[in-house]
């Protein structure tokens, strides 16, 4: 497997909403078994790239391109089962459904394309990777909040995605959960998954990706690994200007 | 959960055999509630297989019965009658698919009214085509009895239950499902929610087009205003929001009940009929507001529950 | 010149008959199903008091519309407000709401078939041709267009330059933040629907000038004014007022110029355009 | 099989006792009567179905009861609102033979309800005798269904005496050749005005502007106006109530100067003439009335005693008629046995308001008005499939 091919590429990709432009010529590169983070201050951007790249918006212009695929003009059904899987900022569960239904959902629909107790097996697979297997027939309104995260990363990794998105996982965890979320996400890594991060949790940068690119006003201001990034004195100011109207 | 199926399968089966046995009583009365019953039974579960997942309400029923009854209705004169029901379920269909495609970015009430005023802009078409086509009054005249007439619709909503099992079981009824509770989920999981919902679209468009079609020659004359009243549509829609739409069973515990209601009330109160069916309308919405399977299955936790401390 | 006046004139008409929706479904949040009954309660009234005592029906117009007030606010305070309070989300309301108006239609059909009978009621008041730019029309239909004129600017003026007015729009918009600044929601959505009512008794004791009406036609009048309420998109005044005129000068034209077996076809797929390419109405907000 | 058989004789031999039974004790006749008190055209049955309902079963009991065979029964109606719905109708007529037992049941209102009726009707031997019901396929009909009787005549009967009449008055050189036709696009409009056509066209008139609208257009200015750019020399329009109102009361505004204006059903409602006063004089519609017989003069002032509102001068003297047919043929079979009466109806003339009446060998009433039009207080027959006592028409002059 070459590892030097890019598994997601972002060429240019541009999005308008009327006259705000919120992401700004983007380019960069994710490598297989890549973590990535999309870092940078509220309203940088970061959402709206998610959203490019998951299909959620069309792009105004420029490429995306998956192993090389242009994705770009696809509609998100689509993207979601050529391997790029998403969770979003406000978690979303299906409130009707068991926690098993929730993740059988990603494994029947996703990627990779399950059926019958094939479907059912592995989705009990992946919710003992995120540790609920025991709760697999609870209803979704009894979780905690951590659970509900969980269990929404379980239906993502359940489609065996080739690239997951993950929009501010951890935001919102009190510090023992965030422990465990920080832990759960670096055992992925550690099984070799590509990952595209936004995220808001320095720590979490700091200890799980391989490179960061830190956007501001929609356009790339740095790129590198955790630690070039966030020395760079753009990013600060950036940080630091944006800590006055936050 | 897949033995229960087989045991409501069975039950479903054996029910439909029972209510087969209804024309050998010889009984007019009762046939004339069962064609009914299994009419309103086709209609609102094929109505409810797409509505139920979807939360769309559609009123286009009417629109699908009429074209059904105008398929009979004409092609009577140059087809043999077994061939048209199927021809009304295949417009039907197409009919569907076209309104599914157009009407995928409306959302709730939008929804509603756009497929009202669809079932109005087809009525109009069509009377406005038989017009200046010439065509004089449409008479059906067959030798079809009522039995007939009602094994059809019988088997008819046999076709409704099996198409409504098969698809809760398959990939297309747990798509629906997700859609349901959150449609932009089930993009991001890979469902081509469009797809789906104009597949089961299709599905009750093409039910409600077969059951125009198939109860033409009872009414022998068909007219614009009773083949497209939207009444029905109307009607359907509470019957199924009575029954409940959660289940595949749901709609008929409301249609049921509602003949019955319908019948008691006709058939005792000949003047005030109008009134005393709002009335004991409004009286089920506010007793029973999530419908007959809502009391149901209320009941069934409660006596679950009675069984479990005593 | 002809075509457009007609138009206008019929345009009026529908403003009329769709405006009170308006209020109760884009504000009040109750789709009123019942909404034809009451045209024909306004139109009965207009009819009765013109034929037994020779009441003008633009006096009728004055003990209409305060009496309708009253009995929808009643409507409102009995029925619909428990269905609200019970309510957990808006479709759950949604549906309700038509299922409890539905049953409410039946029952006015069957109170009024039992108070009048089911014949039709007609009468004939300000039929003659007015002269107006070298063509003739009928002057009951100007006199409702004039009338529908001042309603909707009332309707209008109210609900942006008076406080009330100002409230209840912020209801429309989102009530749960106009509770946050202290709008008595419960209040002022029964006004809004009192006012609905009022609004929609008073269109049909106008309209009841030049329509023929019985006891079971009010649900085409409820078809047509939720056709115009979603064309013009839910809780605009000015929606509904200009699908109102869109819509009757479509029909006019259509008439005149192509074919007047088409003119509801037509009309039917003017909406179906609309909802296609603006799917949220002509002036309707997203996402609601 | 055996054991089929067997069940099916048992059936049948309780429904025969059930249905002879009652009949052997009681001196009430039960009759069914359904139509609609509401839905679409509930407001037409209120002026034409329900009132004769009321009045003849009044006058039947205040005179004794039916005379059936030396024995007096009283009648008991049991009444039904279809609601206008096909569905309805089959599930009241079917309720009235089963349930209620009923001895004889009245056609229901209008053609398609009371086809929709007709093999339920079939199926247990009731005579229908239609009154509302207008159709082209009388033959046909009466085949399939043998029990079903027509009083109000022929679609082309109607359409072609209408032209016949507009033939005479241009032949007397009272109007041109210029003839605007407008319809009504529902079932009976668009079958009226499919059968004048053709026969406008070979009566040598032109259509000078020809078009059809649809049920519940709410304004029919354009059309009128339409009509009146055509400088017609006749309107005729084959409408409904409503739009028959809206027709009027656009040519009163447009002040439509035509020699002949005939609007189709409806015209002859009281209502009508009530709204248009004197408007109305030489409207011509469907229907008309021998207004000068004393039969009918003598009906009217009872349909007003009883009932509280005037007769049409179209279907309700046939409606009435029809309940006089059953009546006298019940009398005049002696019996309550059904296909006795309706054999009794086949062979025999009756004396009604409407005049003697007698059917054909397709069970229609060959008899019967076809065009009248308001003169002076009454709307009179101009013209006939043979009855008596037709006026002249007379030309339409201004809306004054």
């Amino acid at each position: 497997m070459r590892t030097d091919a890019p598994v997601l590429s972002l060429r240019g990709a541009t999005k308008r909403f009327g006259g705000l432009v919120a992401v700004n010529d983007l380019d960069f590169d994710v490598a297989e078994h890549e973590v990535m983070g999309l870092i940078g201050p509220n309203g940088s951007g970061k959402s709206t790239t998610l959203n490019l790249i998951s299909g959620a918006l069309p792009p105004t212009s420029g490429g995306i391109a998956l192993r090389g695929t242009p994705i770009e003009n696809l509609p998100a059904q689509e993207i979601a089962r050529k391997g790029v899987a998403r969770t979003f900022q406000l978690v979303r569960l299906l409130p009707s459904m068991s926690v098993l239904d929730n993740v059988r959902a990603g494994a029947v629909f996703g990627h990779r394309r399950r059926w019958g107790a094939e479907a059912e097996t592995h989705a009990l697979r992946m919710l003992k990777l995120v540790g609920l297997d025991r709760r697999a027939h609870a209803h979704t309104g009894e979780l905690t909040y951590i659970d509900t995260k969980r269990v929404e990363l379980a239906r993502v990794l359940a489609s065996d995605p080739e690239v997951l998105l993950l929009d501010e996982w951890l935001a919102g965890l009190n510090p023992t959960e965030l422990e465990e979320g920080i832990a759960l996400i670096r055992r992925l890594r550690d099984d070799g998954r590509t990952i595209v991060l936004v995220e808001h949790v320095m720590d979490a940068i700091r200890s799980l990706c391989d490179a960061c690119v830190v956007m501001s006003s929609g356009a790339k201001i740095a790129e590198g690994t955790p630690d070039e990034v966030l020395s760079d004195p753009e990013v600060i100011r950036a940080y630091l200007g944006d800590d006055d109207d936050a | 959960m897949i033995r229960a199926d087989g045991r409501t399968l069975a039950l479903v089966a054996l029910v439909l055999a029972v209510a087969a046995c209804l024309p050998l009583t010889g009984s007019a009365y009762w046939l004339s509630l069962g064609i009914s019953i299994a009419m309103y039974t086709v209609l609102t579960t094929s109505w409810a297989l797409f509505s139920g997942p979807t939360h769309y309400i559609s009123l286009a029923t009417a629109a699908f019965f009429g074209v059904g009854s105008y398929t009979t209705g004409i092609g009577i004169e140059y087809l043999p009658y077994w061939a048209l029901p199927p021809i009304a379920g295949v417009l039907g269909a197409v009919m569907a698919a076209l309104v599914g495609l157009a009407t995928l970015r409306l959302s709730g009430v939008y929804f509603v009214i756009f497929t009202l005023g669809l079932a109005e802009l087809v009525r109009q078409v069509i009377i406005w085509f038989q017009n200046i086509s010439g065509q004089k009054g449409i008479y059906v005249l067959t030798k079809i009895t009522e039995a007939q007439i009602f094994w059809q619709l019988l088997g008819l909503a046999a076709l409704v239950y099996a198409a409504g099992w098969a698809i809760g079981r398959s990939r297309l009824g747990f798509a629906l499902r997700i859609i349901g509770d959150d449609e932009e989920v089930a993009r991001h999981s890979g469902i081509n929610t469009a797809r789906a919902k104009v597949a089961l679209f299709m599905v009750s468009g093409a039910a409600a087009a077969v059951v125009g079609a198939v109860l033409a020659p009872r009414f022998v004359y068909i007219e614009p205003s009773t083949a497209f009243t939207p009444m029905l549509s109307f009607q359907v829609v509470i019957m199924a929001l009575l029954g409940g739409t959660g289940r595949l069973w749901g709609p008929l515990v409301g249609v049921i009940p509602f003949t019955f209601l319908w019948e008691a009330i006709s058939a005792s109160f000949p003047n005030q009929t109008t009134l005393l069916l709002g009335v004991s309308f409004l009286v089920i919405v506010y007793l029973l507001p999530r419908g007959f399977v809502g009391l149901i299955e209320g009941t069934r936790r409660r006596m679950r529950a009675r069984e479990a401390f005593a | 010149m002809d075509i457009l006046i007609t138009g206008l004139f019929l345009g009026g008409t529908y403003a009329l008959i769709a405006m009170g929706l308006n209020l109760q479904y884009g504000i009040a949040r109750i789709m009123n199903l019942a909404n034809g009954e009451m045209i024909v309660v306004g139109g009965f009234s207009a009819f009765w008091l013109y034929s037994s005592a020779q009441v003008s029906p633009l006096l009728t117009v004055f003990l209409v519309a305060p009496v309708a007030f009253l009995l929808n606010w009643l409507i409102y305070w009995i029925m619909l407000r428990p269905l609200v309070k019970r309510a957990k989300s808006r479709g759950q309301l949604e549906v309700d709401a038509i299922l409890a108006t539905f049953g409410l239609a039946f029952v006015s059909v069957g109170i009024m078939l039992a108070v009048f009978g089911g014949d039709y009621f007609s009468y004939s008041y300000l039929a003659r041709p007015i002269r107006l730019l070298g063509d003739t029309y009928a002057l009951n239909r100007a006199t409702a267009f004039l009338a529908a004129v001042l309603i909707c600017a009332a309707i209008y003026l109210w609900l942006n330059y008076s406080r009330p007015g100002m409230s209840i729009r912020a209801i429309a918009v989102s009530p749960e933040s106009a509770r946050l600044v202290g709008i008595d929601v419960p209040k002022l959505a029964a006004l809004t629907f009192a006012l609905g009512g009022a609004v929609t008794a008073t269109g049909g004791a106008l309209i009841s000038m030049f329509f023929t009406l019985d006891a079971s036609t009010g649900v085409i009048f409820t078809l047509k004014a939720l056709v115009i309420v979603i064309m013009g998109g839910v809780g605009d005044v000015r929606g509904t007022i200009v699908a109102a005129l869109l819509l009757g000068v479509l029909e006019t034209f259509v008439a005149a110029v192509i074919d007047p077996g088409l003119t509801l076809a037509a009309a039917y797929l003017l909406f179906i355009v609309i909802l296609l390419f603006r799917p949220q109405g002509l002036f309707g907000r997203r996402g609601t | 099989m055996k054991r089929r058989t067997l069940l099916n004789t048992t059936v049948a031999l309780t429904l025969s006792a059930a249905l002879a039974g009652p009949a052997l004790a009681q001196e009430t006749l039960k009759i069914g009567a359904v139509g609609p008190k509401t839905g679409p055209l509930a407001g037409g049955a209120a002026v034409t179905h329900w009132p004769n309902i009321e009045l003849w079963s009044t006058e039947v009991n205040e005179r004794g009861g039916i005379d059936v065979d030396g024995t007096k029964y009283m009648v008991e109606i049991i009444e039904y609102d279809d609601q206008t719905n096909p569905s309805e109708t089959i599930s009241a007529v079917t309720r009235l033979a089963t349930q209620d037992e009923a001895d004889f049941i009245l056609a229901p209102y209008s053609t398609g309800l009371n086809l929709a009726a007709a093999p339920i009707f079939d199926r247990f031997g009731y005579p229908q005798v239609t009154s509302t019901a207008s159709t082209d396929r009388v033959g046909e009909l009466s085949d399939q269904f043998p029990n079903l009787f027509f009083l109000l005549g022929q679609n082309s009967e109607i359409v072609g005496d209408a032209v016949e009449i507009l033939t005479e008055l241009r032949e007397a050189g009272d109007i041109g050749n210029r003839v605007a036709m407008v319809n009504v696009a529902d079932a009976f409009g668009i079958e009226l005005a499919a059968s004048a056509k053709p026969i406008f066209e070979e009566a040598g008139f032109e259509l000078v502007y020809e078009t059809s609208y649809p049920l519940g257009t709410p304004d029919l200015s354009p059309v009128m106006k339409s009509a009146k750019d055509s400088e017609p020399d006749a309107f005729v329009a084959w409408s409904y109530p409503p739009d028959t109102f809206g027709l009027t009361e656009q040519a009163v505004i447009e002040e439509l100067d035509v020699g002949v204006f005939y609007t189709a059903v409806a015209t002859a409602f009281p209502a009508y003439k009530q709204r248009f006063g004197a408007a109305a004089e030489g409207v011509m519609g469907i229907g008309g009335v021998n207004a000068e017989s004393e039969s009918f003069q003598d009906y009217a002032a009872r349909h007003m005693e009883v009932t509280g509102q005037a007769p049409d001068y179209w279907a309700s003297g046939m409606m009435y008629a029809s309940l006089q047919i059953l009546e006298q043929a019940i009398t005049g079979a002696g019996t309550i046995d059904r296909d006795t009466v309706t054999q009794y109806i086949k062979d025999n003339s009756f004396d009604t308001v409407m005049g003697t009446i007698e059917f054909d060998e397709n069970n229609n009433n060959p008899a019967y008005w076809t065009v009248g039009q308001w003169q002076g207080d009454a709307f009179r027959g101009v013209a006939s499939t043979g009855r008596e006592g037709a006026v002249d028409p007379i030309l339409k002059d201004g809306w004054e």
